[in-house]
């Protein structure tokens, strides 16, 4: 038995658990009837009627805030619905409290990492569901089978550390492996890809299968099409909260999904101009500071540079050096031509530099605050007529960020903590394309983001790019920064590895060199 | 390509929202006072009103102050003792013959430095809030007994003691002292970009620091606002007792931070107002002057108190899960 | 100066302890003894004076002067400091045998003489010793403020039958409240024609709101203790009489048996050092003249 | 195909930091009992090194209590009162004639009671822990005073006050009872799930519930160990002053709370151990006893006290920070 299994078969003999084992492959395990969720007046959820088979693979897809996450928060007992019926294994269920859904091995891994940023990560993957003894607890047992399944998953991980030490990309790990370990019957991933590259996509490929393998039923929520093919077995597609329809993965194409999606088509989702470069905008010359050695590149006019990377190739590390938020060691900046020290973020700012932070939760956004006072924050001085804010040009300018984006929300004024994850992901977005900047730095920008925005946002680098500013495009998902890059330069451990034109190397060279092999 | 994100989605604006708390703190504070208008014969006299009116007005400028503090996420425990010590300070100054407006303003000026001293402590020590505070509780009480010998300095300036008795407009002028700090605290709070910089960084002060806030000033600004308003109340209180003493106001930080907290202020930072502190002391104040006049025993008057408060605070939390 | 002798008041934050403190160190000076002068944060803290006591013992001195915050609690403590050094009690008694000797105000005594005072203010204002009274308290649980008050109603119940007592408060220590519950007993009681502020603080807070209200006339309070404030309110006629101790001679005089005891000479057990009732009228006596204007 | 982000990655481990951090917070004990025993004759005496242990007891109990609570990010600001309430219900029990043991027995049940409706008024009436234990503080007092009618009562058995003053092996009982307490609150927060889960709440609420920790249950448990043991703290001070009164122990709540950030507790939880609020307390009760033993004027001692614990959480801020 792998230590994977030992650890899931803790918890074999509880009857609750077994129920599941005994509906036959292929199936239904879980009907949803009508299911149906509202928040105050928001229907987040319309009747929405849903059957996974067990053993399947069924991916979710749909727009931003089309209800995905509020459907897998009704069956994993984080809410409560409004009405409707969820059958489990034939029997009508209430699935009222998390508690609940663990028992009957219903797990998700959610699209904001929910663990305890102080705990260690074995204590994490570990509770609720403690090893005892005597009424103590076996911490060194545990923390010894959490590094067994770490490492039999191929995550690598310290079990020790302190999840908050980890990035987010490693804490999504950390949840993955929680949720395969706890007797899994039925497991949710919502946008599980979003945070990892496309190593750690295929290492979460395996364990999906894996899991598969083993007669564990997986729902799969992800904005990226190609992954539904590669995995799922059958696609189900939400739109506006209402279930639009579920297909064969093998009858079906892309094409087909979004329309469904999104009630239209759209015939490409890279847009790439020509548009002539300009002027050098930034240089940086053998620039090193915490996390990043000796980097030199630089932006033009009407240019989107892209760093590619694995996660912790230093990437975000050198776009907060560059902003003024971690101190350069060594190296020199030059904007327009000139030398310059950027001693703090405003400094930047002032400059004419603007940073999309790669995590929203923890740099991007003040979740317990209005939207419109998310987007406006870089702007305030701009918005303010002396020391008062013009309340006019105050709500123009968020008004107008949440139309370009097409920000899903019935009013500036709602908290952004009560949006869905690609519609937060914009106003990150949207904060800083009101600053008017000349050079962008985006840092993941369309983690979360579905399709049909992620067209939108690239059309907007456009419009920025043909506005005279340049833009330097962080991500970690390959094809973005391949399709969209003027100049893609790769980073491994900290260092520039690989700088290569539009399209002049290929995927392959491209990922062996952020591996390094 | 136009999606209309209207259509499914209607939530009730937050500004609404925050009226309607306001409104309803209000209503209850309606429903304190008509309560006690049928109760007692003497609530509704004018003398009684403008009792009132004084004594809620010091724990409300101090709310104000602490208000901004709070929804950065911090705390201000100095507050009672700033407002002692003030008291000693300026009875010093002029018994030293300072003249009374210089007095008044270097008194202002020492609260001034002793929030930049708390700002200090925070940003670039990176002691707690809560233990910064209770040091300068802790040593300026100690600060004013020495300079004081551990009594108290008679305040003999006439003009100067009769003014907290005094009326404009048949208004008392400590309410008007509170009208002249809580309007420039609104605009400040909620019309100024300083204003929303507060509740930035009390909601998340790396994203405010990403986004060019300057995260450090806007702590200082905080802890000095605070800091001041506790010494113009104790430019008040030295006003209004006519002495300068040391361990007076002690336990009024905690006054100032209930009532804050009754006003819909968040320990955790983010979420608060100018309003609600003010009715929050408000309400405190109606407490301790319904119970005088309906001659409840003392101890009696504490429970209620305490009882009162959860009941307050627990029906607001009703209305906002409600309306949500 | 190898003899030492500290004094433990109950609190030091006040003028009464100050004048204490100052008879102490008189003493101290004119003695050539080492005066520590020690105290708790505050009237009520009753675990800090015991901890207070204990450290002081620690330190091996030739004797303590104490005033015992709470009768009963520092009963047990002062026997066991007894043991190793001769302890004198100053102002307030504690339920000890162990004092070497007792220099002490009588506080229920006090008590009734602040009765006998308002009922004459009150009779040399209206003419009769009648009328609606009131009692303020600044702290609830404090030792010698309980006796005032247990002094204070027993005289008015037995000797002033004309007086009613129509509001028994208590408020938190600080001035502010004694102002706000005297203004709002103004609102409430337009038949009050007597109030007693049973110490310095109290009387402060009281004061303020008579004179805030140019009440003088009609209301009669009588405080206890004295400083510049309540001084001044009695010369102009906010407050009607103040009940005054002699702290400056608990200081000096207990330090000074404190010695005599530690050099086995023998002394008396029980000193009253009396209080006295002050009005306008009486104030300028050369002898209330120096209880009024301690040498400090 | 197998990559490592580990390789970039070498976070120092959280339980040797926490050792090395309790370890230099002992160290400035053990730094300030060296200066004193240097700068007095008596600081090492056997009977102030008693009086030491006996003074720090209380608070260091007070503290235990309260770090259960913070740690869940909340804050117990009514454990002053409640030590003074038990002394009075501990003294009117006794007084009424029941027996010792039932008497204590009954007076922790109702530490018990008072945990559990501040775990209820957190849990099912939504209100924030401050605004509870406030009332409850302003309450109790409130309780406490009627049943003594304002004044105390006194414990005549003699057997039980003499508890707080004998020594065994020794050691001050006083002291033992805080071995008492700290060995099974140990025990509990770093070694059962219980505590695990009391981090865990601190941390993230939510990431616990979906977890399956119940939430209230861990919120009621935290309360009610923090009453539980102020409950407890009032029976010892029952017995060191032989009275119950319901005024004593005012401000205690605060030396508690800061005797745990001291001790390294985050007031936004998830934060905190067993070890260090013991010797926050301790800290402060040897500043105390230092000052008294060097004669310091005790105003001079609130200045004194102020800064150390200024300087004090700084170099620990200023240590962390470096080991990081
Ligand atoms: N706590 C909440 N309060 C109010 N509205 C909410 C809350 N949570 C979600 N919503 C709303 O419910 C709708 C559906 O959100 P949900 O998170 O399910 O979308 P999603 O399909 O997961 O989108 P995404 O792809 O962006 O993650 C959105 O309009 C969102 O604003
Ligand atoms: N030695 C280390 N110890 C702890 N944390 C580290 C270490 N090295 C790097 N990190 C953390 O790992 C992260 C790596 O940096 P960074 O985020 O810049 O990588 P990246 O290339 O942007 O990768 P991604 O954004 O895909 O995670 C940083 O958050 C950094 O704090
Ligand atoms: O005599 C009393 C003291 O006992 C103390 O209570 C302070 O005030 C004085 O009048
Ligand atoms: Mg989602
Ligand atoms: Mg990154």
């Amino acid at each position: 038995m792998t230590s994977l299994e030992q650890v899931a078969h803790r918890h074999d003999d509880s009857p609750v658990l077994a129920e599941a084992n005994r509906v036959p492959p292929g199936s239904p395990i879980l009907e949803l009837k009508g299911l149906q969720k509202n928040y105050g007046y928001v229907q987040a959820l319309k009747p929405a009627t849903v059957t996974f088979l067990a053993g399947e693979i069924h991916a979710i897809v749909g727009e931003n805030g089309a209800g995905k996450s509020t459907l897998i928060k009704l069956l994993t007992g984080v809410i409560t619905r409004t009405a409707g019926e969820i059958l489990w294994c034939g029997n009508s269920v209430a699935l009222a409290t998390p508690n609940e859904a663990i028992a009957r091995g219903i797990n998700a891994v959610h699209q904001e990492v929910v663990l305890c940023p102080h705990l260690s990560v074995a204590a994490n993957l570990f509770l609720g569901d403690e090893i005892n003894r005597n009424g103590l607890m076996r911490k060194r047992q545990m923390e010894k089978m959490a590094q067994a399944v770490l490492d039999d998953l191929g995550f690598h991980l310290p079990a020790a550390a302190v999840l908050s030490s980890l990035t987010i990309g490693q804490q999504q790990l950390v949840a993955t492996a929680r949720a395969a370990m706890r007797g899994t019957q039925f497991l949710i991933f919502d946008e599980p890809t979003a945070y990892l590259t496309r190593q750690e996509s295929a290492q979460l490929f395996k364990l999906i299968r894996r899991l598969q393998g083993e007669g564990v039923t997986i729902v799969y929520i992800s904005h990226r099409m190609e992954e539904v093919f590669e995995l799922a077995d059958r696609v189900s597609v939400l739109r506006d909260g209402t279930h639009v329809g579920t297909r064969l993965v093998g009858e079906t194409n892309e094409n087909e999904l979004i329309a469904l999606m999104i009630n239209r088509s759209i015939e490409q989702i890279y847009h790439k101009e020509e548009i002539p470069l300009g002027e050098t905008i930034l240089e940086a010359r053998g620039l090193s500071g915490p996390g990043f050695e000796n980097v030199s590149l630089s932006v033009r006019a009407g240019e989107i540079v892209g760093l590619y990377g694995l996660i912790g190739a230093g990437r975000s590390e050198f776009a907060l050096g560059l902003y003024g938020r971690h101190s350069t060691t060594s190296g020199e900046i030059h904007w327009m031509g000139k030398k310059v020290d950027i001693r703090d973020e405003r400094a930047a700012m002032d400059l004419g530099i603007a940073l999309a932070p790669e995590s929203r939760r923890d740099q991007g956004l003040c979740l317990n605050l209005p939207i419109g006072l998310n987007i406006n924050l870089p702007v305030f001085k701009r918005l303010s007529r002396g020391p008062v804010i013009s309340r006019k040009d105050e709500a123009a300018n968020a008004d107008k960020q949440i139309r370009d984006l097409s920000i899903k929300t019935p009013s500036r004024r709602v908290l952004v903590s009560s949006m869905s994850g690609g519609n937060q992901q914009k106003v990150v977005i949207g904060k800083w394309l009101s600053h008017g900047a000349r050079l962008f730095i985006f840092d993941e920008p369309t983690v979360g983001v579905d399709v049909g925005t992620k067209a939108e946002i690239y059309r907007l680098f456009a419009t920025l790019l043909k506005g005279g500013a340049g833009i330097i495009l962080i991500s970690s998902y390959l094809p973005e920064v391949y399709e969209l890059a003027d100049r893609l330069h790769v980073f491994r451990r900290g260092q520039l590895v690989g700088s290569h034109d539009f399209h002049a190397a290929s995927h392959e060279d491209v990922l062996a060199e952020a591996i390094g092999v | 390509m136009a999606i209309t994100p209207s259509d499914t989605v209607a939530v009730a604006p937050r500004r609404g929202m925050n009226v309607l708390f306001s409104l309803t703190l209000i209503g209850l504070l309606l429903f304190l006072w008509i309560a006690l208008g049928l109760g007692t014969a003497s609530f509704w006299t004018p003398l009684n009103i403008s009792n009132l009116l004084r004594q809620g007005a010091m724990t409300a400028i101090l709310a104000v102050g602490q208000t901004f503090v709070i929804i950065t996420a911090g705390i201000d425990l100095s507050v009672g003792a700033i407002v002692g010590f003030s008291s000693v300070i300026l009875a010093w100054l002029l018994q030293a013959g300072v003249p009374l407006w210089p007095a008044i303003a270097l008194t202002l000026l020492m609260g001034v430095a002793i929030g930049v001293f708390h700002g200090f402590g925070i940003v670039r020590m990176g002691l707690p809030p809560f233990i910064i505070t209770l040091a300068t509780l802790t040593s300026l009480r100690g600060i004013g007994l020495l300079l004081t010998n551990g009594s108290t300095i008679s305040i003999t300036n006439e003009a100067f003691t009769n003014f907290s008795r005094a009326d404009f407009l048949g208004i008392p002028s400590l309410f008007w002292m509170v009208i002249l700090v809580a309007v420039p605290a609104y605009i400040f709070l909620h019309l100024s970009r300083w204003g929303r910089y507060l509740f930035a960084v009390g909601s998340n002060r790396e994203a405010a620091r990403l986004s060019g806030v300057n995260v450090n000033r806007t702590i200082y600004m905080a802890y000095i606002l605070s800091a001041t308003c506790a010494a113009f109340v104790g430019v008040l209180l030295a006003s209004r007792i006519g002495i300068g003493n040391a361990t007076q106001a002690e336990g009024w930080e905690l006054q100032a931070i209930a009532s804050t907290v009754i006003g819909g202020t968040s320990l955790f930072g983010a979420v608060g107002s100018i309003h609600g502190p003010l009715i929050g002391a408000f309400i405190l104040a109606t407490i301790n002057n319904g119970a005088n006049l309906l001659n409840v025993n003392s101890f009696w008057q504490r429970i209620i108190t305490g009882l009162l408060i959860i009941i307050i605070v627990y029906f607001d939390q009703l209305r906002r899960r409600g309306s949500r | 100066q190898d003899v030492t002798i500290p004094i433990i008041v109950k609190d030091t934050t006040s003028f009464y302890w100050q004048i204490v403190l100052a008879g102490a160190r008189a003493a101290g000076k004119d003695l050539g003894v080492n005066v520590p002068e020690l105290g708790a944060q505050s009237e009520s803290d009753v675990n800090g004076q015991i901890s207070i006591l204990e450290n002081a013992v620690a330190g091996k001195p030739a004797a303590v002067v104490i005033s015992p915050t709470e009768a009963k609690a520092l009963g047990q403590p002062i026997d066991e400091a007894a043991k190793s050094v001769p302890v004198i009690g100053i102002d307030s008694g504690a339920d000890s045998k162990a004092f070497s000797s007792f220099l002490t105000t009588d506080n229920v005594q006090g008590g009734r003489i602040a009765a006998d005072g308002l009922a004459a203010a009150i009779k040399e204002a209206t003419g009769k010793e009648e009328g609606e009274v009131a009692l303020i308290t600044s702290l609830p649980g404090a030792g010698s403020l309980e006796q005032r008050r247990e002094g204070f109603l027993d005289q008015i119940k037995t000797k002033y039958p004309g007086l009613k007592l129509i509001a028994d408060k208590y408020a938190d220590g600080q001035a502010t409240t004694g102002l706000n519950m005297m203004t709002d007993l103004i609102t409430a009681n337009p038949n009050l024609v007597g109030v007693f502020a049973s110490n310095l603080i109290m009387a402060q807070g009281v004061g303020q709101a008579i004179s805030e209200n140019k009440l003088g006339d009609k209301i009669k309070v009588i405080g206890f203790d004295s400083d510049e404030k309540t001084v001044s309110f009695l010369k102009d006629g906010a407050l009607a009489g103040l009940v005054v101790q002699d702290p400056y001679r608990m200081g000096y005089d207990g330090v000074k048996t404190a010695l005599a005891v530690s050099k086995g000479q023998k002394v008396e057990a029980n000193v009253d050092t009396g209080a006295n009732l002050v009005t306008k009228a009486n104030m300028s006596e050369p002898k209330i003249d120096a209880l009024l204007n301690p040498k400090i």
